[in-house]
């Protein structure tokens, strides 16, 4: 397994830069432009200047290999110089934003947090609902249980988070005012009154996004648990006198679970991705806003950093997940 | 007194990126930093010039402008400090310019400096700023939000090349406005202190402020007229019954300023047609089949019913035009013909230039259907502006096929995107631009033959129209040279009508302000669609119920 | 060795009559049903289809859409784009049944004509994202050599940016496809090209995983043995042993596609935009929700519908196709 | 023992399931007890109901789409109170499973649990039933693992079930079932799919449990030498009812309905064909004819299949680069021929290579080295379109009928799928082929419509043989093919598989680990051992006279159907098989034989087993 790994991950390195490499030709060759923002009493002289200024007077494969250069050896040497107060990369010139002129690293690491947090929690409290719904649901096949999950779950799934978000404000916040509906992201949780004011602005985001998640999950999982419990084996489980508690959740579910790893390692990538509509709906303003804001934009160093990531997260997490397959299914060996 | 009403909380739902406003050009930016940087002089909300940082304006009566307009010269007031207790001097103003002018600065206020020759600091307090020829209105440079001053002692390093390195003075710029930075996230949040230098001690009366990015208008609004808790909320442009519904809450309102923001149609007088060959389409080696009569062009601008377009996409944000330049007053065309839809006019109109209604209800002409493509960018109010627009022009015998562009294609001037504003490969598009500062003149410029956007000068003309009549374009040579203000006024009045009610060459609609919301209990917002919105921001205060 | 000649008498036969049966007892009375037992596979998965309720009632319903979208506007003859301005944001009344939207179009006719769009491109999207992703999926399961490359295939276009990837598309194939089509199967095909070239990743993993298993079970193997040839093999063997996972993929596909379908538009990758779609009507009539809450309510009610017929479907379908689950 | 009170008495049970044509009865009136410490053998022939009725003793039926629609299940429990099983809840269902009544399993492939490791799936009982700490339950379950004598218990609980080979599995299954040392043992088939060295130590350990333990035990198996060794009564079933039933000795000596008495000749009988120089099929009661079968003697035989140095090795994979470390050498050197018309047997322990031998020859495993003919064609030169076309003319029948069915297939297009792949015949010749086809394998015809899974073990195991036979092959591998069935059908089967042979020439390679059916069938038996053949030659040859140490102790774990020869013993020890796992740079020597008459040779180097 080891092994497998790390030939995974030796393998990656030239799928990455491929990637790189794709993702730059692509915003390259894509329309927008980065000084669309600009307003249009500014002459186009002044344009083409700003538009040098920028860097864009090199040929693409001179800035694509800059920005090779900047992620893989400026930024790190940045970092290191960071931590140990070295100097390696004095007047190197970082990763820099068209839109902000500030290095792009320093954008991003100002916005993990609330994305994490917020996308990241409703991740994890979408799975933590998804898996007993989709459970119960297959055991009790078309029980009312089952009935509900599945009607609640497509509901769920089918409104966009651009209308439910809208809703859950003007009923929680406009009419009852329960939570905010802005986001502070400058919201600092020192104590219990800074928690309870962060939880409260939670609440919405997550619940939306939460919602969104746990659909999609559900519906695999369901389906993933009604092949399996069929199977021989839950036969001998309860031959074994086991309780359908024990039967269900230990034999049927582990088996259960390699769709269910598929869809939730593809997205995880998503909650570092953050969750661009309901980010806007919230004003969470993390990665999904940033990337989003970047793209429109055009402000090609912060997509292209963004997205590699994004790619490097992609392939790590399938990489997991394929490592967590042998874990759950012993008969899938890598060596 | 200062800092006694403590917090003011601004949302600004497209979220500022910099502060410093010559990096960005963006009218989010600009408002982000006159909070905390002022130029010399700034328009107050009717448009008229009043000091900030210098004694007095300039003019050829107090000496402040030369006789031969070659010059103007700058008084500075000596009790001012940059917010880190350093004094404000000539040396500031003359690095600032500098600091634009440098050529690989890429700054995007270079026009403000068109023509300067060179700025200097005749002493600690006076600055001159000389140009290339006589300058009838030289307040160009300094003048407004845009062309703030920065202080040299921070930004020194940051000058040509090395001005995207400079993060930190980008994001914490020293200034003379009533506010400094404390916190600075790009695109997300700014905080902001009162600064401690600011000249009127009695001033501002907040402590702190908060500037929030992100979300959309209705968010945005919603947050100051329904759930309170934002005080201020910038460009708040949603449908006259939406903003009603919300002001129905009671906590705040939504009021409107003008400046010179105008949509409009620009009719495209060359054939976009995808039969030609790229780099011909949209030029002027081929005239547009039908767009070229101006009968077509009148009848399409009688049709359209402005009031109504007003009401459905404005409301009080909004006023009928029929003139491109719609302000000052002394430049505003009394041009109101358009203003009553006339459909049967418009149909007789048509009729008399010999188009015929063929069996589909479509008029043609010697086997030329009046056919077109209608583009525009992503945007609500104009999606359902080209609805309206359509149906209208159904009802004269012309038909329409809508299209829709993404805002930073549209508007972004990448030549090879086929969708750009410039390209212009549709027959009709509509868009809104307005001028800065209250000088019409080189946006009338902007219609002269040569600068009709072609593969000559890489698309980038601004002559969108492709307007092209010699008159006009010895009318642009001759209007910079007159000194008199009314002269100018009246030409500039007369060029205005060539654009449009002679030629249709532009179809305006609707004369748009800037609408923001803000609460009820914030004192002292004066709309400003001349200068920066914040401009008067250390007047705001709160008001005690 | 190729084909070599039998011998005409089938000895089966001979020795079918004279095989053993125990004295004494009788042997089964079995009718010979030769008809009923090649009746074709799918008359069987109907039959079975049809004692499922959920489904059953889903696909009414599903029908009764589509019959709501197409049919419909032959007896509402209002056009779906005109404006009567005179009537705009007016409730429901005999003129407008379901009210008009901020310009006076006709909400039943912008309904049902939405509804032709967002369900043609529900439906074929999501079939292009599930033939594209159970296409790479099966492939790169079945065949070992076609993994990796397809494999990285996939996480490449899990990592591109969608926005600039979609306006490159509109940029690169909206003209050329609307002058084949002409503008309106133009851009029928631009969108739909664009959400299926999009989202087939998921599935395409799902399917793999469930293939890589499935390789290595013996039937296959016995397939194999009696000279199934690979796209038989995958067809009748394969694809059949994975669809429960496709059939949720599908389903939330659909979902998904019309909802992209409307977030396109804001690209201006859309339909032209006075051209109604469900995902357009909801989110344009996002801001007025409170003033005019059916605005929201129907287009929503309809998408949800949709997709909770086309998964009871899928349920259903699932079921039928699935014997072990069949009876329970 | 006789006037003890039975622990379990089935009172008129009846069986339904739900399908697709309606409901079908498993089992419609079955009555019988069971007492304590005695071992009571339900026969019969496959889909008769043998394994529905135990399973609704244990109430399990109910999971499988059945349900009990009438009928008592009396059961005393350890506190001597006597319930119905077929009423009680879930609740006291669930302490009676594992706990009262253990329950081994028919297909042991399936049975466990693929996820977890064996330890997990043994302590999961002790720790439910007997409150056990989990540290306590393991060491129980190592003591229950040596029991049953599977070799180094400690290294087991943590492995998986995939990797423990077939005997293996079957014992864990077996312990699975003792763990707690249930009053009632239910043995569905439990050493059907194991050679008979295994067979016999797992036979052995059930008969001292039994009286060492008085545990009941309800014995379900159609091997009649097994019930013969260890059955005190015997239940025969007919169709979902009960036929017989009666003592042992009395059922085998005395039978008194036809379907036993048929079911008691149809058995082949080790040493029966002592003295016959070729294969005969077996009499069958009810056959009409009296006239002794004539033996499948093939005039002048000529070489079908000749193999020649067959290697195949399976790579064990590591490291960064994904090279070979070592290899599984599964057949080694491997040479025999097989004459038109004749039959070839492979009789071997578990995971000798019998199995991939046959595969290889399909190329179903790519071989190492080595030659395969095929009536004149070079099968391993093959592209993979002549390979196609070439393997119409031999087919397999695989070893375990279940996996090698598609679930989602009807019988009817599981038969017909060769014949469309080849577009032999028109659709309605088609039909009329595979209703002869299964006319001939004994399934009634309504089984067209239905899934494998709702099928009986061995009405699985008849399907597979007649898609087998679909395409009128020269040559069939039957890898293990009769060992799931009922000795009624096997010996149908066998008789048809015989038949077929004589009729159109067809070539066999035989795979088994049933001594008696490889004597009865074969013309030439091959012994192997660690991927070789260890000794060759026909079947007299090496069944009169064994020459090597392993076909002797092959020949002396067959057990005997005959109830007064009883040879279970305690002291059967065999040593497991050796590693097949060699190093990459390992040099297998070549396998060489000494002739001990013309045709028969016998491995002497490398010596393996001795
Ligand atoms: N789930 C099911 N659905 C429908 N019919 C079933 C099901 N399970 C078993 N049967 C039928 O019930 C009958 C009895 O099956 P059972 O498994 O008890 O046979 P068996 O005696 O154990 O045979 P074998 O020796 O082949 O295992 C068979 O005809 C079988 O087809
Ligand atoms: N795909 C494979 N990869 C690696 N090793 C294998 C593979 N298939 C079989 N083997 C190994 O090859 C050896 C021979 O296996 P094979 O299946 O031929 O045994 P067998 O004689 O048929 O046994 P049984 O009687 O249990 O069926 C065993 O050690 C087995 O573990
Ligand atoms: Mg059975
Ligand atoms: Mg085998």
């Amino acid at each position: 397994m080891l092994n497998f790994t790390i030939r995974r991950l030796l393998l990656a390195i030239p799928t990455l830069l491929f990637i790189s490499l794709v993702i730059f030709l692509l915003l390259e060759a894509s329309p927008g432009d980065p000084l669309a923002d600009v307003p249009l009493t500014v002459p186009p002289e002044v344009r083409e200047r700003m538009r040098e200024a920028l860097g864009l007077g090199d040929p693409w494969p001179i800035r694509y290999v800059l920005w090779l250069k900047q992620f893989f050896w400026v930024e790190p040497l940045h970092w290191t110089d960071q931590l140990f107060g070295t100097s390696f990369s004095e007047g190197m010139q970082r990763i820099i934003s068209f839109q902000s002129r500030s290095p792009v690293f320093d954008v991003i690491a100002q916005r993990l947090p609330q994305t994490l947090t917020v996308v990241g929690m409703s991740y994890v409290v979408g799975i933590l609902i998804a898996i007993p719904i989709g459970i119960l649901s297959a055991y009790r096949q078309y029980s009312w249980f089952d009935q509900i999950g599945t009607f609640v779950s497509m509901i769920g799934f089918s409104m966009p988070t651009f209308f439910t978000g809208v809703v859950l404000i003007i009923i929680f916040a406009v009419n009852l005012q329960w939570f905010p509906s802005v986001y502070d992201t400058t919201l600092e949780v020192t104590d219990w009154d800074s928690f309870l004011q962060q939880a409260r602005q939670m609440v919405m985001p997550v619940t939306v996004l939460a919602l969104y998640n746990a659909a999609q999950i559900s519906r695999f999982m369901r389906s993933s648990m009604l092949d399996n419990l069929g199977q021989d084996y839950v036969r001998t489980a309860r031959a074994k006198g086991l309780s359908e508690r024990v039967v269900v959740l230990k034999h049927v579910l582990r088996n259960s679970l390699i769709p269910v790893v598929t869809v939730i390692a593809l997205g995880l990538p998503a909650v570092f991705g953050g969750a661009i509509i309901t980010e806007q709906v919230f004003k969470v303003n993390g990665l999904g806003q940033l990337l989003i804001s970047a793209i429109h934009g055009n402000d090609i160093p912060m997509v292209l950093t963004l997205t590699f990531i994004f790619a490097i997260l992609i392939v790590v997490f399938t990489l997991i997940a394929d490592i967590l397959y042998g874990v759950l299914d012993p008969r899938i060996r890598y060596d | 007194e200062r800092g006694s009403d403590g917090q003011v909380n601004i949302i600004m739902w497209q979220a500022p990126s910099t502060m410093n406003p010559y990096l960005s050009g963006g009218t989010k930016e600009i408002i982000a930093g006159s909070l905390v940087l002022e130029p010399l002089a700034g328009y107050d909300t009717e448009g008229n010039i009043f000091p900030r940082l210098v004694t007095e304006i300039p003019s050829l009566e107090n000496g402040g402008i030369s006789e031969d307009l070659t010059s103007v010269t700058w008084k500075l007031r000596d009790d001012i400090k940059w917010s880190d207790g350093t004094p404000f001097t000539a040396e500031d103003v003359v690095f600032t310019g500098e600091y634009c002018m440098h050529p690989e600065g890429g700054c995007s206020q270079l026009a403000k400096f068109e023509g300067v020759t060179s700025i200097e600091a005749v002493d600690p307090h006076t600055v001159r700023v000389n140009f290339d020829s006589p300058r009838p209105d030289p307040f160009s440079a300094f003048v407004g939000g845009q062309s703030p001053i920065l202080q040299k002692a921070q930004f020194e390093q940051c000058i040509g090349a090395n001005a995207p390195t400079c993060t930190e003075q980008n994001f914490n710029p020293v200034g003379t406005g009533a506010f400094r930075v404390t916190e600075f996230l790009t695109n997300d949040t700014i905080t902001l202190e009162a600064n401690p230098e600011y000249r009127d001690p009695a001033k501002p009366a907040f402590a702190t402020m908060l500037v929030k990015g992100g979300g959309d208008a209705a968010g945005a609004a919603r947050s100051v007229m329904e759930t309170g808790e934002f005080d201020y909320a910038w460009n708040t442009q949603l449908a006259p019954d939406v903003i009603a519904g919300m002001e129905a809450a009671g906590r705040g309102k939504v009021s409107a300023a003008f400046g010179s923001l105008v949509e409009r149609i620009h009719v495209n007088l060359t054939d976009p047609s995808s039969s030609l060959p790229e780099g011909e389409r949209s030029t002027r080696a081929h005239p547009h089949p039908f767009l070229t009569d101006p009968a077509v062009r009148k009848a399409l601008s009688m049709a359209i019913d402005r009031a109504l377009l007003v009401e459905i996409g404005y409301g009080p944000a909004g006023q009928p035009t029929c003139n491109y330049v719609p302000a000052p007053e002394a430049w505003a065309s009394d041009n109101t013909e358009c203003l009553t839809q006339d459909i049967e006019g418009a149909n007789a109109l048509l009729d008399e230039a010999g188009w015929v209604r063929g069996p589909d209800g479509i008029r043609e002409k010697d086997g030329v259907r009046l056919s077109m493509l209608f583009q525009t960018s992503v945007n609500a109010v104009r999606q359902d502006f080209q609805a309206l627009i359509k149906q209208w022009w159904s009802e004269i015998g012309v038909e329409t096929e809508l299209k829709t562009v993404d805002a930073s294609v549209f508007f972004g001037s990448d030549a090879g995107s086929p969708d750009t504003l410039q390209k212009f490969y549709a027959d009709v598009q509509m868009y809104a631009d307005n001028f800065d500062g209250t000088n019409p003149a080189p946006y009338l410029a902007k219609h002269t033959c040569d600068k009709a956007p072609s593969p000559a000068n890489q698309w980038q003309g601004e002559g969108i129209s492709r307007f092209c009549d010699e008159e006009y374009d010895r009318m642009v040579d001759e209007i910079e040279g007159i000194v008199d203000a009314d002269e100018r006024a009246a030409m500039g009045r007369k060029m205005n009508d060539m654009l449009t009610k002679d030629s249709n060459a532009i179809i305006p609609i609707v004369y748009r302000g800037t609408a923001s919301a803000h609460s009820n209990t914030l004192g002292g917002v004066a709309l400003n669609a001349w200068d920066s919105e914040t401009w008067n921001v250390a007047d705001w205060y709160r008001i005690q119920e | 060795m190729t084909d070599t000649t039998r011998p005409d008498t089938d000895p089966l036969r001979a020795a079918a009559g004279n095989a053993a049966t125990p004295e004494g007892i009788s042997p089964p009375v079995v009718p010979p049903q030769p008809d009923d037992v090649t009746r074709s596979q799918w008359r069987d998965v109907w039959r079975q289809f049809r004692s499922h309720r959920g489904a059953m009632v889903g696909l009414v319903i599903f029908v009764s859409i589509i019959l709501f979208v197409s049919v419909g506007p032959l007896i509402w003859t209002i056009d779906p784009t005109y404006v009567d301005i005179r009537a705009r944001n007016s409730g429901f009344s005999l003129a407008h049944p379901l009210g008009t939207d901020q310009l006076g179009r006709d909400l039943l006719a912008r309904l049902m004509a939405g509804g032709q769009v967002s369900i043609a491109v529900g439906l074929t999207a999501m079939i292009i994202a599930i033939f594209i992703g159970s296409l790479v999926g099966v492939t790169s399961g079945y065949f070992r050599r076609l993994d990796a490359p397809l494999m990285r295939l996939t996480e490449l276009f899990l990592a591109l940016p969608l926005l600039p990837l979609l306006l490159l598309m509109v940029t690169l194939f909206r003209e050329p496809l609307s002058q084949t089509f002409g503008p309106a199967l133009g851009i029928f095909f631009l969108i739909v090209g664009a959400i299926g070239a999009t989202s087939w990743m998921q599935a395409a993993r799902i399917v793999r995983g469930d293939v890589l298993g499935l390789k290595e079970r013996e039937f296959i193997l016995a397939a194999r043995s009696i000279g199934t040839p690979s796209h038989r093999m995958i067809l009748r063997h394969v694809l059949p042993n994975v669809l429960s996972p496709i059939m949720v993929a599908a389903t939330l596909g659909i979902a998904t596609a019309i909802i992209t379908e409307s977030a396109l538009s804001f690209l201006g990758l859309g339909f032209p935009p006075d051209f109604p779609t469900w995902g357009r009507l909801l989110y344009d009539a996002v801001d007025q929700m409170v003033l005019y809450p059916w605005r929201v309510i129907f287009p929503g009610l309809l998408i949800s519908l949709t997709v909770l017929c086309v998964n009871y479907i899928g349920d259903g379908l699932r079921d039928a196709m699935d014997p072990r689950i069949r009876g329970r | 023992m006789l006037d003890e009170k039975p622990l379990v008495s089935i009172e008129k049970l009846r069986v339904e399931f739900e399908t697709n044509d309606g409901v079908v009865v498993g089992v419609k009136d079955v009555s019988f007890d069971i007492k304590p410490g005695e071992c009571v053998c339900v026969v019969g022939e496959s889909g008769s109901g043998k394994s529905v009725s135990s399973l609704s003793l244990m109430r399990l039926v109910e999971f499988g789409g059945g349900t009990i629609a009438d009928g008592r299940l009396m059961f005393e429990k350890n506190d001597g109170q006597v319930i119905d099983l077929a009423s009680q809840g879930s609740a006291a269902m669930r302490d009676i499973r594992g706990n009262q009544i253990g329950m081994i399993f028919q297909e042991p492939m399936t049975a466990l649990n693929p996820v977890f490791t064996v330890g997990d799936q043994l302590v999961e009982g002790l720790i439910a039933h007997r409150g056990l700490k989990k540290a306590e339950a393991r060491a129980r379950a190592l003591e229950i693992l040596r029991q049953v004598r599977i070799p180094e218990p400690e290294r087991r609980l943590d492995q998986y079930p995939h990797e423990l080979s077939g005997g293996m599995r079957q014992r864990v299954v077996i312990a699975i079932a003792m763990a707690c040392e249930p009053r009632l043992l239910i043995c569905d088939e439990p050493t059907t799919a194991l050679d008979v060295t295994i067979q016999a130590e797992i036979l052995a350990l059930i008969d001292r449990l039994k009286r060492e333990k008085q545990i009941a035990v309800l014995f379900i198996t159609h091997d009649m030498a097994v019930v013969a060794q260890m059955a005190d009564r015997v239940v025969v079933m007919y169709r979902g009812d009960k036929v017989e039933e009666g003592p042992v000795e009395q059922i085998f000596e005395n039978p008194q309905m036809d379907y036993t008495k048929m079911l008691l000749a149809a058995v082949p009988r080790l040493g029966e064909m002592t003295g016959k120089p070729a294969p005969e099929r077996l009499r069958l009661m009810g056959d009409g004819s009296h006239a002794a079968p004539e033996p499948i003697i093939v005039a002048d035989p000529k070489p079908l299949l000749t193999v020649r140095n067959l290697t195949t090795r399976f790579a064990v994979k590591g490291g960064v680069l994904r090279r070979t470390v070592a290899r599984v050498h599964a057949v080694e050197d491997v040479s025999f021929t097989i004459n038109a018309g004749e039959t070839l047997s492979l009789v071997g322990e578990s995971g000798c290579g019998k199995s991939t031998c046959g595969r290889s020859i399909l190329r179903l495993v790519e071989p190492e080295s080595g030659s395969v003919d095929l009536g004149g064609t070079d099968v391993l030169a093959l592209s993979q379109r002549a390979l196609r076309k070439a393997r119409r003319d031999m087919q397999m029948i695989f070893q375990d009928p279940f996996a090698s069915l598609d679930p989602h297939m009807k019988l009817y297009d599981q038969v017909a799928e060769p014949m469309e792949n080849y577009g032999i015949g028109s659709r309605s010749e088609r039909q009329d082929r595979i209703a002869a086809l299964f006319d001939r394998v004994e399934l009634p015809r309504s089984f067209m419509r239905r899934y494998p899974h709702e099928m009986s073990g061995g009405q699985r195991q008849r399907i597979a043989i007649a898609r087998a036979l679909a395409l009128n092959p020269k040559l069939i591998i039957a890898d293990e093919a009769v060992s799931a069935l009922d000795v009624s059908v096997q010996a149908q089967v066998l008789n048809l598989l015989m038949e077929l042979q004589q009729d159109l020439g067809i070539s066999m390679l035989f795979i088994s680990h049933d001594m008696a059916v490889v004597e009865r069938v074969s013309h030439h038996v091959g012994v192997m051992y660690l991927g070789r053949i260890v000794e060759m030659g026909t079947r007299q040859q090496v069944f009169e006279n064994p020459q090597h140490s392993y076909t002797r102790q092959l020949m002396s774990a067959v057990p005997v159907a005959d109830p007064r020869q009883k040879k279970i013993s305690e002291d059967l020890n065999f040593r497991p098989i050796p590693s097949p796992i060699h190093p990459v740079d390992y040099q297998a020597v070549p396998s060489v034989y000494r002739e001990v008459s013309p045709g028969h040779r016998v491995l002497v180097d490398p010596v393996t087993h001795s």
